[in-house]
């Protein structure tokens, strides 16, 4: 199939304004060029792997990622300051301690009520359950079997494209007790450390261009 | 002591992981006093009650105070004879934690790398078609859409809006004088018995606001308890 | 200047929500480059000739535009009918409010006539009753014994599934959904006013505290 869809598939992809998932080009090429076309999910990883090749070797500033059970199009990581000064995502603020602790809970725990988290957390929830419902990386999804029939609380596809990730799969393992026992140091502060000099540079740029820039906040 | 900011910690827990680490202390045979003794300083001396988080800060003392009158009890044994030491619930509660907390941290990461990349902007120049309706009218909603869908349009229902205030169902009066109550005749009452049979947290803390109010006016006392509960409040005539 | 800021005028284009002006890609990277960076709109139309070349020359399926006075990039006109089949994000979020808030109400006023279910929405909902109908997310279930004898609408098992309910009882209760609801700046503003009556409360108790207390209190 090769050359013949390799630009329909990049156009499709290209112009999705939400991450498109395999399926979905099949049956648009499928809808246009008849049920009969043999096209399979393998011969798409195959050809966005052979785009993502080519931009590579014509130095483009973007590139194919694959997020959100999709595939979209998406600037370099090198390019971060320049596309900050002028993206919307700078408006957004970074989740807190708090949000980010609460998400990683509800990803692994999935489908989880309000109590199971709390037990976890040591501390009531519901200020974070709002924030993360509102920002749409959580939802609600039917109610537990237990006393009381708490509502259940899963994470989103919105989930998925915020931390960069393609499958709820692919989220790390949160580590064995035991592991956590062994280190020598108890509590690191991973973060800090892993978080280079070069990611603070970006943020203190893009909040003092939020902060001289009028404020646009179209969410489309 | 280290001057720490206590708006720092998420909760109680993160607090005793941060004791454990600050300290070296072995998580598997924690001091309890010793710990308690920590907790219970940084408590009074929280430079800003988060009145959230406040509640579950008095749960958590009340927790460690009971590990530790149990600690001082002949040891109790399980079915199979084994020894159960008080200390293994926080324990595991602790770890618990902890295994998340490091999470969140790969999480931020993950969100770093985001926040440097962006997707392509704008499509006014593709040209799509309007939705196929019965194909794509209710993707990726949940029950909260419904929810909050059914919440706006009865709001919105044009020929009688309704206001709605949430308001709390106790107030710090009530309190005050149900502590008053309580204390009259100089009678004497632990802070936890004055707490007991309160389920929800806001009247948890609003009874705590109420009880710093009375110190400021005067009308109530505090001391340490001679037992494990923290301090117990008595009634100091009416000034 | 040409090829240490084509890629960067690239990946400005690419991500920028509007169609970006030349005068907008000068100012970001002035901003991050510094005030004299030597770079004419001229040079910026002249990059983009060259990028559009090279898009052409690899048989790529976008290129860049002019257009509402600025640059954009398009996906080409022969992949048209390809994209097209795609649906936009703007106009299915616009249905989909529509058909929600119906549903909606049908789902927690059950059952229910149509007049009814307009006199809450204010607009006619004969397309919408049909588009769920077909959608078999409600269905009909007699009539009601008020004048006329309107049909009366119910969801349905599909209904039930989508949503993962078990009953339609599991839906979230009125009482759950304010403490959902709660919007986030309500419970801040809350925090603030109960915080602000304290403080000072607080303030005296610590220091009477201090002062009565044994512990030794060094800052460091």
């Amino acid at each position: 199939m090769d050359n013949i869809y390799k630009s329909i598939i990049e156009a499709l992809i290209f112009s999705s304004d939400e991450p498109i998932p395999a399926q979905e080009i099949i049956r648009a090429i499928k809808e246009i060029d008849g049920e009969d076309v043999a096209i399979t999910p393998k011969n798409i990883e195959d050809t966005v792997d052979q785009l993502n090749e080519e931009f590579a070797n014509d130095e483009k500033s973007f590139s194919i990622i694959r997020v959100a059970n999709g595939f979209a199009f998406a600037t370099k990581q090198e390019y971060a300051k320049y596309v900050g000064f002028l993206s919307s995502v700078k408006s957004h603020r970074r989740l807190s301690h708090a949000a980010l602790e609460t998400l990683s809970i509800i990803a692994y725990k999935q489908p989880i009520t309000k109590p199971e988290i709390e037990a976890i957390r040591g501390v009531n929830s519901d200020y974070m359950l709002t924030t993360l419902l509102e920002k749409r990386l959580i939802t609600i999804k039917g109610r537990a079997e237990t006393v009381g029939r708490p509502l259940l609380y899963v994470t989103t596809d919105e989930f998925l494209k915020y931390f960069g990730l393609y499958k709820i799969t692919d989220l790390p393992k949160p580590r064995e007790v035991e592991e956590i026992m062994q280190d020598a140091d108890f509590l690191e502060q991973k973060r800090q450390i892993m978080m280079n000099q070069m990611d603070e540079v970006i943020e203190n740029e893009i909040e003092n261009n939020e902060s001289s820039s009028d404020e646009n906040d179209q969410d489309q | 002591m280290y001057k720490i900011q206590l708006d720092t910690f998420e909760g109680p827990l993160d607090l005793l992981l941060f004791f454990i680490k600050r300290d070296e202390l072995d998580i598997y045979d924690i001091p309890i006093s010793y710990i308690t003794k920590e907790f219970m300083t940084y408590f009074r001396l929280m430079e800003k009650l988060d009145l959230e988080t406040a509640g579950d800060f008095i749960l958590m003392a009340s927790t460690l105070m009971q590990i530790k009158a149990r600690m001082l009890l002949p040891k109790e044994v399980d079915d199979k004879g084994d020894e159960i030491d008080p200390r293994m619930d926080l324990v595991n509660a602790l770890l618990e934690y902890k295994r998340y907390k490091e999470m969140s941290e790969e999480l931020s990461i993950f969100e770093s790398q985001q926040r440097r990349i962006k997707y392509r902007g704008n499509f006014v120049a593709d040209e799509k078609r309007n939705p196929d309706e019965l194909s794509t009218l209710l993707k990726n909603i949940s029950v909260y859409d419904l929810v909050k869908a059914f919440k706006k349009a009865i709001e919105d229902k044009p020929e009688e809006p309704i206001h709605q205030v949430r308001k709390f169902n106790v107030t710090i009066e009530e309190q005050i004088s149900h502590i008053l109550d309580k204390t009259d005749f100089g009678r004497e009452v632990s802070f936890l018995e004055l707490i007991d049979g309160m389920f929800e947290k806001i009247r948890i803390v609003v009874t705590f606001v109420a009880l710093l109010e009375l110190i400021k006016m005067g009308r109530i006392g505090l001391r340490e308890s001679t037992e494990f509960n923290d301090f117990v409040l008595y009634g100091l005539a009416d000034g």
